[in-house]
């Protein structure tokens, strides 16, 4: 047990899964001498060489396909695309190939990869650096997405991921990489892939969230508290497939719901999760579902404060759906 | 650079005796019955398209040299990534005419499971990798399968297959790129059928030809006569050889002529002239290579017309059992989106079955 | 005043624009000396010449690009991308620049593009000629969206796309290209970007739908009406920007509503819709906002029947949302 | 095929009276001038952005004759597109020192509104469109403004600026096969300054050059000395030329180095080595051209030490003036994401500002 950050946490995980399965071989850009942008890959080169931590040629559509390749002939890629804003010159190949192949070929050629992203705002990166744009790959058939909110969820998703036989598009919420630190066990774990965690118990009020705005929830929730307001916070960290059942649990508990999100509102995940208690837990339901997430804009640099659901934004909420 | 187009039995059926591979009658029998077989195969495929028996079809006629050469050059263990329109590869590999046509029909014996549309075959246990719609996505993956080979030290080869107008695709740069930067074992295999459908190989491109495009890549690059099997055979061989010895990719460029339509939807007098058509089925590759073979004594009238009622009737026994067979269940389009099927996923199934039911 | 199909509506619409406005140029594959593979622009290579006809190279991402260059200089392109599936080679472009260009340079360079594509299924093409991806394009901001479901609509939205402002992609159900037939008057109009239509008054359910799904709607809405279920349709034509007035206002009045589409259930537009009538008429709602939509695997190509919603599945929705 | 590098001021400032293309000294004044501006300028964002006045830049320091020269070499009616790190280009052209730290600061008097990243410099007064993060994307953009600028029987040429990095793009492949197959007026002016962030040159491409990449769109390519200002500019003038009298596109790889870090995140000790870095710094493009005008007389202790005096309080005060911009307004946030705001951004305009009061 040590107390890592959720970058070294992630480098954990791929330290040690590598040790144990040498299929699994890194690609990305400025993942081997450099370490990746962000130091997820920091001495992985040094200690499993060029053969399996690849620094690739600038293209993300060559990274992707190549991975793909690779994982039809048996191995098991981590694919790291440096900002998930710069993933889309492989949409094509993810969307209509790497999401598809399993299914195309009746079965025969699973494609077992996961490609690692950091994601989200918070940075001061502008709308090039801070988008989140889970939504895409939610609405995919045939992939799984997975976004951890802290170090022990962030290694034992990713150990996970790596070992699901599926393609995983694994979220790193960016802002929390050096900022959220926790306990985290020496050796193999994993957090099962499709289970969301309570990650505060209450009775009014649900809120459901993931990622770097767990922590902004939770912020909120005790705020709540102090006024009344009992919240219970539930981190989905698999967003495809879905933990409905915790959803729906909650909700028939609380009958009130706010889901945050950074992504732009329409048709953000909050949309789904919204039209999922609708038809689940109508009649539980006291209040409509409330949204708090980014805007239906650009992401915005200078004012990215703005821009992004804060502690203030998902209280109000929280009070008016509690009021309702 | 390369600055001639390889070729070893001119349009009269005669080889260069210093460039003929001599390959054993057995062989060159083995490459004209596969050759006969796809033919036969396309021109079935057309009818029943036709007759409303099938949605869609994409036919490989004149191409037949360009594919079986170049498969015929590698070993079992080496990987094929088709485009889609290389039927005489997937026969020579080994998919069954019935395999094939329970694919296009979508039935419950299609190894796909009747979720693919058109040509869209592939086999795991044959090496070949399902080709998709989306043109040019096979190429990097090809490079990838080639990496991770070397990877494990297998001494696999792998062969890419596109066309003309895949060389525009932002994969075919990517892809070429990667091989050379990682010296990748893959063959990229320019099938230059002069056309996209409409569009012609000169709106397409302005580099003198595909293969120069090679030298983007430090790469070698070679051209040959698309309708000539036996070239086809010698400059895969080469790049196969090279691939395999640690020497990297190679670029080939065959040139050829589709001689038919881009698909049965596609109607080609709209863009191009008759004549145009006419001057290449003088360079038909099976009447070249049935010249070839009669000119060395190894063939005539009466093993062709039994090759082509053998052929014929194969294709129509292919055709009738595929076609006894029924659609997919219900539960199968639901499988394979992932290793196990999700919550989600169940309930969607649920309800599939119920609506069918209640009407 | 003639009966048209909506493929010889379009046209219709593309040739009087371009006949007007000299900076309309189309580009795409195949749309010169061949007219298009669904003949959309049949004679307009003749009409125009191949300056303003151009038959491009096979890249997606060219053909969007370049079109996207051409905008910036001061021409008004419309790109064809042959099917909707093919259109992710230029999804960075688009995502990345096309919907964000007006944004990120503070107004200096709009882009005013039109981008056609033929979209769903109907027609036996499998996964990779019948996708309805309408979600991706809706999610992301600075794009306006718009699905004609007749001919006089897809003229009328077709000039008022060509004359927006914005970059719009324009969908086109193709199983509707030919076996739909209307009036639609010569010479200009345009229907407005941003209203909805009622196709079918009705005072019980509410179904929200567009394209070729809103004949079946009308379909199961008069099979519900001989059973004694008034029903309401609802045809959006333009998903982004959307009527939201015009949902409203309908579940105001009948309490009930039923979304149908053929995209895939999770984040289709269906959620969007659901959680929006949740937010804006959650006291006059009577029962679960239900979806019926295409399913979370990708499409399928022998069972394409049974992966599309059917009149029966939605009359069963009505009726059990009509029976909550 | 280019076999050779252009060089026509060499190291020691001594140039090649055959080539020089003899430029008159206030126009050679012009040059240094703005080479000296855009070193005070990176030297100052990067003393701001260590100060926590300034979240992130990347610096053009060693790479000045590359875009400078080549930038020079157009009219004010062509346009540019450029990637982020040529500044020297911006400042050239007349974007305003004050535009450059407003922009890079996101405040209320940044062009772009405070919503652009980093060095996303453009103007559309000036044709310069401007540069976004994703790497590649501007080139297929030069190529349709050219495109149109044709149709349009305007007389512009586009020039696109692009890393060696950025070759490996699929842009870069298909905007070159566009622009070769419409003989676009289009300059593909690639900066090789050795890296892309971390990975060096021989790991990106594996063809001898980036020049000869040319060949595979029918294409002249040329290799020039990105660090000797006047050959940069004889060889763009050269391409220049071509495209106005409607030759067609032109590829040039100025063969430079990036002096500094990738950006001010980038730490490069850990992938390169001092030695090399020192080996560079011989050839700093500015100091070569002071050298070759001090050769010519054209140039002194004085002059050297007033201007770098003129340019550091220049970017003072603009640095000065635009710290004093307030942060843009909440509305404009929610502004030119449509040309007219849509009735949901109106709403959530509201939100954001009712969040703002509350707390
Ligand atoms: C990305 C993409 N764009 C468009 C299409 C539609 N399409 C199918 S085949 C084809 C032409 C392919 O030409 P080529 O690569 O020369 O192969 P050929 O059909 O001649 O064998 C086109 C445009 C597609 N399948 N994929
Ligand atoms: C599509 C994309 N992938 C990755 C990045 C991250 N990134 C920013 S700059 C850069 C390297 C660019 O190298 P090069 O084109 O040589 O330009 P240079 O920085 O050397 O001027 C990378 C990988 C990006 N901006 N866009
Ligand atoms: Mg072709
Ligand atoms: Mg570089």
């Amino acid at each position: 047990m040590s107390v890592l950050t959720i970058v070294q946490a992630i480098n954990k995980a791929l330290t040690e899964e590598m040790g144990k399965d040498d299929s699994i071989v890194l690609l990305g850009e400025d993942i081997g001498v450099n370490g990746g942008v962000f130091r997820a890959t920091e001495g992985l080169y040094q200690s499993f060489g060029p053969n399996r931590v690849i620094d690739t040629p600038l293209a993300e559509s060559g990274i992707i396909g190549v991975a793909m390749g690779m994982s039809l002939y048996g191995l098991k890629p981590v694919a790291e695309i440096q900002f998930l804003d710069f993933i889309y010159p492989a949409f094509d190949l993810i969307v209509n190939e790497l999401a598809k192949f399993r299914y195309r070929t009746g079965g025969q050629y699973p494609t077992h990869i996961v490609i690692r992203a950091p994601c989200g705002g918070g940075i001061k990166g502008g709308m090039y650096h801070s988008q989140s744009s889970e939504s895409y790959f939610i609405h995919t058939a045939g992939l799984k997405v997975v976004m951890p909110s802290n170090p022990y969820d962030a290694k034992g998703l990713l150990v996970a991921s790596i070992r699901d036989a599926d393609p995983v598009i694994f979220l790193e919420p960016k802002r929390l990489y050096r900022s959220v630190k926790g306990e985290v066990p020496e050796g193999s774990y994993t957090v099962p892939i499709g289970n969301a965690s309570v990650v505060a118990k209450g009775e009014d009020v649900s809120v459901f969230t993931y990622g770097a705005m767990v922590h902004v929830a939770l912020e909120a929730a005790k705020k709540a508290d102090e006024k009344g307001i009992s919240v219970e916070v539930i981190d989905l960290r698999t967003l495809s497939p879905l933990d409905f059942e915790a959803i729906v649990d909650s909700v028939r508990k609380t009958g009130r719901a706010v889901v945050v999100h950074e992504a732009p509102r329409t048709l953000g995940f909050g949309a789904e999760i919204s039209a999922l208690i609708s038809e689940k837990a109508f009649l539980h339901l006291e209040a409509p579902v409330t949204r708090v997430t980014g805007y239906d804009t650009p992401f915005h640099y200078s004012l990215e404060e703005v821009y992004l659901p804060s502690v203030g934004k998902v209280l109000n909420a929280i009070e008016k759906t509690a009021g309702f | 650079m390369p600055t001639e187009m390889l070729q070893i039995v001119n349009e009269e059926g005669k080889s260069d005796s210093k460039l003929d591979p001599d390959l054993p009658q057995s062989e060159l029998h083995k490459l004209y019955r596969t050759m006969v077989y796809t033919r036969a195969f396309d021109n079935r495929m057309i009818a029943m398209q036709r007759q409303g028996r099938m949605s869609f079809y994409a036919p490989c006629v004149g191409e037949e040299a360009a594919h079986i050469g170049s498969a015929y050059a590698l070993k079992p263990e080496d990987w094929l990534f088709p485009q889609y329109r290389e039927q005489g590869a997937m026969i020579l590999r080994g998919i069954s005419l019935e395999q094939l046509v329970s694919s296009l029909l979508g039935n419950r014996n299609d190894a796909n499971k009747g979720r693919s549309f058109a040509n869209a075959w592939g086999d795991r246990s044959l090496n070949i990798v399902h080709s998709s719609a989306p043109v040019g996505t096979q190429i990097p993956l090809a490079v990838g399968a080639a990496m991770a080979a070397k990877l494990r030290g297998d001494k696999t080869v792998t062969l890419a297959y596109f066309g003309d107008g895949a060389t525009s695709s932002g994969y075919f740069h990517v892809a070429l790129n990667f091989a050379s930067v990682f010296k990748a074992p893959t063959i990229f295999f320019c099938k230059n059928n002069q056309y996209a459908v409409s569009v012609p190989i000169h709106r397409q491109l302005a580099s003198k030809n595909v293969a120069v495009k090679a030298a983007a890549y430090g790469m070698e690059g070679v051209q040959v006569d698309g309708n000539d099997i036996l070239a086809v055979y010698c400059v895969t061989k080469e790049a196969e050889e090279r691939a395999r010895s640690g020497g990297g990719p190679t670029l080939i460029e065959a040139i050829t002529y589709r001689m038919g339509a881009h698909s049965t939807a596609d109607d080609p007098t709209r863009y191009r002239r008759q004549e145009e058509v006419e001057s290449w089925k003088k360079k038909d590759p099976i009447k070249r290579f049935r010249l070839y073979l009669e000119n060395r004594g190894l063939w005539g009238e009466k093993e062709e017309s039994d090759l082509w009622t053998e052929a014929e009737n194969m294709v129509s026994e292919a055709v009738r059992r595929a076609e006894a067979a029924p659609l997919p269940t219900v539960e199968s389009m639901f499988e394979d989106v992932y290793k196990e099927m999700s919550p989600a996923l169940k309930e969607q199934l649920q309800d599939a079955l119920t609506s069918r039911e209640s009407r």
